[in-house]
């Protein structure tokens, strides 16, 4: 293998507009990047004289599919801007949330946009006649999520009742014991995804990378707040991320390049699963077992698998915050909280990795400078990184261009990135 | 006509026997208002509410009705909607009977609207005495419709010392009533306390405008050309929440929805709507026949107060006075019918 | 499209967060039975492979860059019918928040380390302005109900209607308090209804994500909030959320901001 | 309230109605012919309408334009305006629609009896026209002179062409015609339909008026016959309005207290004259 060209122009099913590019002439790779060209938004310029209430109803627009992830960071970061501490309950129904958002968008991603490959077809619509009960199941677990937000907040994409301060209608009790039994009888579908993913066989490779999730005391897996915690050691609190992680922009890309000292980290479900693997419930950590995850696997692939074991955590977490909130006190009649001048980052894992949203507010809660740090935008490095070693492998294996492209295709799938939202990189400007 | 009485504790025996035979809607509480709903624990009525927003005759007239099944690819119906289980609505005010029964009158006069029909006949209805005007904006005395007359099946009479009176109004009142062993039918003496009580009731209702009926509508009639209308609805927003809450409007559209999958049925459906919204007369997407705010709330003073009086004989308002308590723009009938008599009676 | 038998579906994205497509796959219940009378042969989220070969395009997003701009008319081009999802396709939905701002100055504060890329528009617009648009499905997101309303009458033969009463009607119908009442922002007056008052069911207020309603009330509303003694800046800056292809609001938005939202930052 | 009477007759779900002929007029208007079940009969009156339906589109009211017959099927001239009559213009021969009706009162042609007459139509207000010319024709010994007036946009938005020329070369009857804008080789008389009155000789006196068209031809045309000396009570107008039912109950309908559908649509001068709401 002499000369090599892959162009995957307009990367399918992902979320967002990518393309690959790779040029390899005598054995050597020349060029190798994976270019993200979604058109930009300029979330940050449109966001600057908003009034902060309306923050997370216009982020919640950065992507609809982790809606509920962005809507969450926004509000826990514009609460802290305004020195608000919610009430517990409020954040227990965010987790709710967030676990719902997980099982939605893990088994889109698995079932829908990842199987496909594992079966040589293009999409689930293929699958959808070969394989018809697979697709039910998936059909039905995504049902689930969708239907859980749409009880709890109205709807999933875009979140409506998800405020700055809490919510704007607190569910009922019926509402919560109704998702509970939505949850329970799901029981078999999980089981169904969990066989279904045992008995796919994982490509091997082997690429160990640095892990970064959140990370809290106490017990939980953790998503909606936390230490930002990273394998290699580190730890730092969710408002002093940018001492870890340093970003630059290159010209390849609308999104940005995200870094540690030690170089490009990963971020998602496989890294959750590796910082926080020993808080996974004991049906969760079954499932792991089950999908033969270990905590420092080195293969990036094993990210579908840490997808379907947090599908099942979710679904478990989920049962019991429903229990937990039907039993609480309602939090009384939701009341803006006041405006005034201040400043606030927080942290939220979304299906994709760490979340971080900062904002900065004048004295009558105007934003004056905002941030947002997505997940795919920080894996980036790292899936060129692997891309690398991947050609590097099939091209020693003497592959031709399409095994290449399928290749590197499937390996960026496997990152499950959001294109969308990365390209919505809002910009730091905090004055000291 | 027959009279008994309920004490207070009984309420929920009453409520139970007449449950065994219909599905009771009762008025609770939705956030800081009301609203009928299947009553699923005693301890969610609130007999003594001031008004609900959605009158309880939409559970005859709602909102949204499937009017038939069809086969999407044959123009005629395949199947009628199934009789619904009959209701039981428990708590009714007097002015909401009134418009249950102007209701009754509009669709059940031929041809009989079979949707309605089917909700209302086999219906059970529990009236209950009003103590005193619920808001501001009631008209109830000016109406008339402080008390009820006729139209229910059971009316409740608040009395002293935790107790009710319980009257009868039809036969299916009497078999409920006789049902309920707990009963005790009214002496000489109870009536005798009844009517002293009720005409103390009674007096806490002051007509503000003193016109009846042909008075006030010939008024109306004479404002046709009045400024009023236009200064009335400045601030209009055309959003039919007055159309919405008023337990005589009854208007509506017609819409299909096809089924996804072949082979299933789809379903023609009727949806409410009112004539303050700024399409309800528009024909062919372009003729609005009632194109400016004025003429629209013209029209709809104008079809209570005058068409329909000259249709059934009475006013097509009830006075509970919904649509200018819920008018987010302050519109309310009390200031209108202020201006076109010229004068108010009795202070507001 | 009557006898068309099983018609062909594209359905595109261009600039948007792409939720509007989610909400296609989000019919879940109801996906295997759509899939029986139609073939979806071009979807990037969700399918590989793509043909230039469909009757309806559904499409997605705001026209925010030059590509974006030849990719739509090659669609319009190919489609017999395109139906515009979301209030980005329908009225550029928030995107539009960007206009009246000069692209270059929007960028170098986003990318201050890159030049401009020339590709980026000046201003954002919806489908309608660069090409024929046969039917709209409102919404930010689109509501799946009313997809399906759409596109049961379009295999049908016949042509969808837009809804012609406002969010208002719909929100009462559903016996929700009115917000303004609370001394809330609502513009449920505005926009037409169909997704169900979602927001005002769930305690929000209406943000008029799927447009206005000819001859909307937007002086009538604005005078009323104003008499509330809510700040007129605060409720243009609301309006020109979703609002600011409405011709009432760009006005609003003008004296707001004259010359632009950033007139004053572009001439120092 | 326990028992209620069930409707006797079901006029309010439509019944099959089999096209069985289509004819194109203009650009915008094609005619149907349609054939209700069994061949039943539909026994109209002149000015009279049917609601025509089809599921996912809802329901329009149409004019029935034919005149009643003891034949089977009846015509719809039918304008494309909005989502249903295009749908309706692009079903072919064999294809059903939902049929309701007749609905409303016609003209009144007993009464009519005995008297000239004098017909004004605009636009597409020659459908339901057509219907009480064609019976009056039909009729001819029974009835004093015949006047036709038609005014219509261009020549190329005439309807009904073949009859116009029958109308013409007919002695029997005054048939004038107007066009608002002239266009190609148009020779005959341009301007709005009143121009059509200039120098005609009517006797108001012993004449039935019958107007239909647009909203705003109707107030020219009154002003125009009310100068010329005809009575209220014989000029008969056809009202268009909002329609979902048919029935006197979904209200759209409503000039003031009036349901068109039920009490209408066509109304006496002297009636509608005093409905504020009318014109
Ligand atoms: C008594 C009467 C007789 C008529 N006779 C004829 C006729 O002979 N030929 C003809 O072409 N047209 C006639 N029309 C007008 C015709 O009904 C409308 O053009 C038609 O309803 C437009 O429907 P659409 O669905 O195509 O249009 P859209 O604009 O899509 O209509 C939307 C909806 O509005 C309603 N609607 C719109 N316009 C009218 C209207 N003018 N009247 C009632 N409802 C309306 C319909 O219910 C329809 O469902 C008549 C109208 C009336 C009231
Ligand atoms: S409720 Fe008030 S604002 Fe709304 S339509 Fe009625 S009168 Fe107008
Ligand atoms: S309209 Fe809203 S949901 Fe749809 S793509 Fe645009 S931002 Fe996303
Ligand atoms: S209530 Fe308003 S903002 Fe919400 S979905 Fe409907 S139109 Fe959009």
């Amino acid at each position: 293998m002499k000369k090599l060209e892959v162009d995957v122009h307009h990367l399918t099913r992902v979320e967002g507009h990518g393309n690959i590019k790779i040029r390899v002439a005598d054995g050597v790779i020349e060029e190798l990047k994976l270019e993200i060209v979604e058109s930009p938004r300029f979330f940050e310029s449109m966001l600057v004289g908003r009034y902060v209430d309306e923050v997370p109803h216009i982020t919640s627009r950065i992507c609809g599919i982790c809606a509920v992830g962005h809507t969450t960071a926004a509000c826990r970061a514009a609460e802290k801007a305004l020195g608000f501490d919610p009430p517990p309950e409020v954040g227990a129904l965010r987790r709710l949330l967030l676990d719902a958002e997980f099982i939605q968008s893990h088994i889109l991603h698995g079932c829908f946009l990842a199987l496909p490959d594992f079966f040589g077809v293009p999409s689930v619509l293929a699958l959808a006649e070969t394989m018809p009960d697979v697709v039910k199941t998936a059909l039905r677990l995504k049902r689930l999520g969708n239907t859980i937000c749409e009880t709890l907040v109205g709807r999933h994409v875009h979140p409506v009742s998800m405020a700055v301060g809490g919510f704007t209608r607190w569910p009922s009790r019926d509402d919560f014991l109704h998702v509970k039994t939505m949850i329970e009888e799901a029981a078999d579908d999980l089981e169904e995804t969990v066989r279904l993913f045992e008995a796919i066989e994982t490509p091997s490779f082997d690429s160990p990378a640095e892990r970064i999730a959140l990370r809290s005391e106490g017990e939980r897996y953790e998503l909606l707040e936390g230490v930002v915690t990273s394998s290699a050691g580190d730890s730092v609190a969710e408002d002093r991320f940018d001492r870890i992680i340093r970003e630059t922009t290159l010209p390849h890309s609308t999104a940005r390049h995200a870094h540690t000292e030690r170089g490009s980290f990963a971020v998602g479900a496989l890294s959750r699963y590796a910082v926080n693997h020993d808080r996974l419930l004991p049906e969760a950590a079954l499932a792991a077992e089950r999908l033969g995850l270990s905590p420092d696997t080195t293969n990036p692939f094993h990210n579908n698998e840490a997808q379907v074991v947090e599908a099942v955590q979710c679904a478990g977490e989920a049962v019991r915050l429903c229990d937990e909130l039907a039993a609480a006190r309602p939090p009384g009649r939701f009341k803006a909280v006041a405006r005034r001048a201040g400043r606030g980052t927080a942290a939220v894992e979304v299906p994709r990795g760490t979340l971080y949203h900062g904002y900065e507010l004048d004295g009558a809660g105007r934003i004056v400078g905002a941030n947002c740090v997505i997940p795919t935008g920080q894996n980036q490095a790292n899936i060129e990184r692997d891309l690398h070693r991947l050609v590097g492998v099939l091209l020693e294996r003497g592959e031709g261009d399409d095994a290449v492209r399928l290749g590197c295709e499937m390996l960026v799938r496997a990152y499950d990135p959001c294109i969308s939202c990365s390209t919505h990189f809002l910009e730091v400007e905090f004055v000291d | 006509m027959r009279e008994w009485v309920l004490s207070g504790d009984d309420l929920e025996g009453l409520i139970d026997s007449i449950s065994a035979e219909w599905d009771l809607y009762a008025p609770q509480r939705k956030g800081r208002l009301f609203e009928f709903r299947r009553l699923r624990d005693f301890e969610d009525l609130c007999i003594e509410y001031p008004l609900t927003m959605i009158p309880p005759s939409s559970l005859f007239a709602p909102g949204s009705e499937v009017l038939y099944h069809f086969d999407p690819d044959r123009p005629a119906e395949i199947e009628s909607v199934d009789p619904a289980r009959p209701i039981a609505l428990f708590g009714v005010h007097p002015c909401d009977l009134a418009g249950i029964a102007i209701l009754d009158e509009l669709h059940l006069s031929p041809p009989i609207d079979r949707c309605y029909a089917n909700r209302r006949s086999g219906s059970f209805l529990v009236a209950v005495e009003c103590a005193a005007p619920c808001v501001e904006e009631s008209l109830c005395a000016d109406k008339e419709t402080y008390r009820a007359r006729r139209t229910f099946d059971l009316l409740l009479i608040p009395s002293s010392g935790d107790r009710w009176f319980l009257r009868s109004g039809s036969e299916a009142g009497d078999d409920v009533a006789r049902s309920c062993r707990f009963l005790r039918p009214a002496t000489y003496e109870d009536r005798c306390r009844g009517d002293e009580e009720s005409a103390a009731r009674n007096a806490r209702f002051k007509a503000r405008f003193g016109l009846d009926a042909p008075t006030l509508s010939a008024r109306v009639e004479a404002s046709w050309d009045d400024l009023l209308w236009s200064a009335q609805s400045r601030l209009c927003l055309s959003c039919g929440a007055c159309n919405a809450v008023c337990p005589t409007c009854h208007c509506y559209a017609v819409d299909d929805v096809l089924p996804v999958k072949r082979g299933e049925s789809g379903e023609r459906r009727r949806r409410r709507t009112g004539c303050q919204l700024a399409d309800f007369a528009v024909v062919a997407g372009v003729e609005n026949f009632r194109g400016e705010k004025a003429f629209r709330l013209r029209h709809r003073i104008f079809k209570k107060e005058v068409y329909l009086v000259e249709r059934l004989g009475r006013s097509g308002c009830v006075g509970c006075g919904r649509c200018g308590h819920f008018c987010p723009a302050g519109i309310r009938l009390v200031e209108i019918f202020r201006q076109i008599s010229g004068e108010e009676k009795v202070d507001a | 499209m009557a006898g068309i038998l099983k018609p062909k579906i594209g359905v595109f994205s261009f600039t948007g967060c792409e939720g509007c497509q989610l909400q296609v796959l989000n019919l879940e219940n109801e996906l295997l039975d759509l899939l029986e009378r139609v073939e979806i042969v071009n979807f990037r989220e969700a399918l590989t492979g793509g043909t230039n070969d469909y009757a309806v395009a559904l499409v997605e997003g705001s026209i925010s860059t030059a590509s974006d701009e030849r990719e739509l008319k090659e669609i319009r081009r190919n489609a017999r019918l395109l139906i515009a999802i979301g209030a980005c396709a329908h009225t550029t939905g928030l995107n539009g928040m960007r206009n009246g701002e000069s692209a270059k100055l929007a960028w170098s504060r986003v990318y201050p380390d890159r030049a401009f890329d020339a590709n980026v528009a000046e201003e954002v617009r919806p489908l309608c302005e660069v090409v024929d648009v046969d039917f709209t499905v409102p919404g930010c997101p689109i509501d799946r109900d009313e997809l399906l309303r759409v596109l049961t009458v379009i295999l049908a033969g016949g042509t969808p209607r837009p809804s012609t009463t406002p969010v208002c009607d719909e929100c009462r119908r559903a016996g929700n308090e009115c917000l303004l009442d609370d001394g809330r922002i609502c513009f449920g007056a505005l926009a037409p209804s169909g997704c169900r008052a979602v927001c005002t069911s769930y305690g929000e207020s209406c943000a008029a994500c799927r447009g206005h309603l000819p001859g909307a009330p937007v002086s009538e509303l604005m005078a009323l909030l104003e008499e509330k003694g809510i700040d007129r800046e605060e409720i243009i800056l609301r309006l020109g959320r979703f609002g600011s292809r409405e011709r009432a609001v760009a006005a609003l938005l003008e004296e707001l901001f004259p010359g632009g939202r950033n007139a004053q930052e572009a001439a120092s | 309230m326990r028992e209620l009477v069930r409707p006797a007759a079901r006029i309010d779900v439509p019944v099959e109605g089999k096209i069985i002929g289509i004819r194109r007029l203009t650009a915008r208007e094609k005619v149907f012919r349609i054939e209700l079940p069994g061949g039943a009969r539909l026994a109209h009156q002149p000015g009279q309408f049917v609601m025509v339906g089809l599921y996912g589109s809802g329901e329009a009211p149409i004019s029935i334009t034919s005149p009643p017959s003891p034949g089977e099927s009846f015509e719809l001239c039918v304008r494309a305006a909005g989502a249903l009559t295009h749908r309706l213009h692009s079903m072919e021969e064999g294809d059903v629609v939902g049929i309701r009706g007749p609905f409303g009162r016609g003209f009144p042609v007993r009464e009519m009896e005995g008297y000239d007459m004098l017909f004004v139509a605009g636009g597409l207000g020659l459908a339901p026209l057509r219907s009480l010319i064609r019976y009056v024709l039909e009729r001819r010994d029974r009835f004093g002179s015949v006047t036709i007036l038609y005014g219509a946009r261009t020549p190329a938005d005439r309807l009904f062409l073949d009859e116009l020329a029958q109308w013409e070369g007919d002695r029997s009857i005054d048939f004038r015609q107007s066009i608002d804008v002239g266009e190609g080789d148009w020779t005959g008389r341009v301007g709005v339909i009143t121009t059509l009155f200039r120098g005609m000789e009517l006797k108001p006196a012993r004449t039935m008026v019958a107007v239909c068209g647009p909203p705003v031809m109707y107030r020219f045309v009154l002003i125009e016959l009310l100068a010329r000396g005809f009575l209220e009570s014989r000029i008969y107008l056809s009202f268009e309005r909002r329609m979902c039912c048919g029935l006197g109950k979904c209200g759209r309908c409503q000039i003031n207290g009036e349901f068109v559908c039920r009490s209408g649509p066509v109304y006496s001068y002297l009636h509608a004259g005093r409905l504020r709401e009318a014109l």
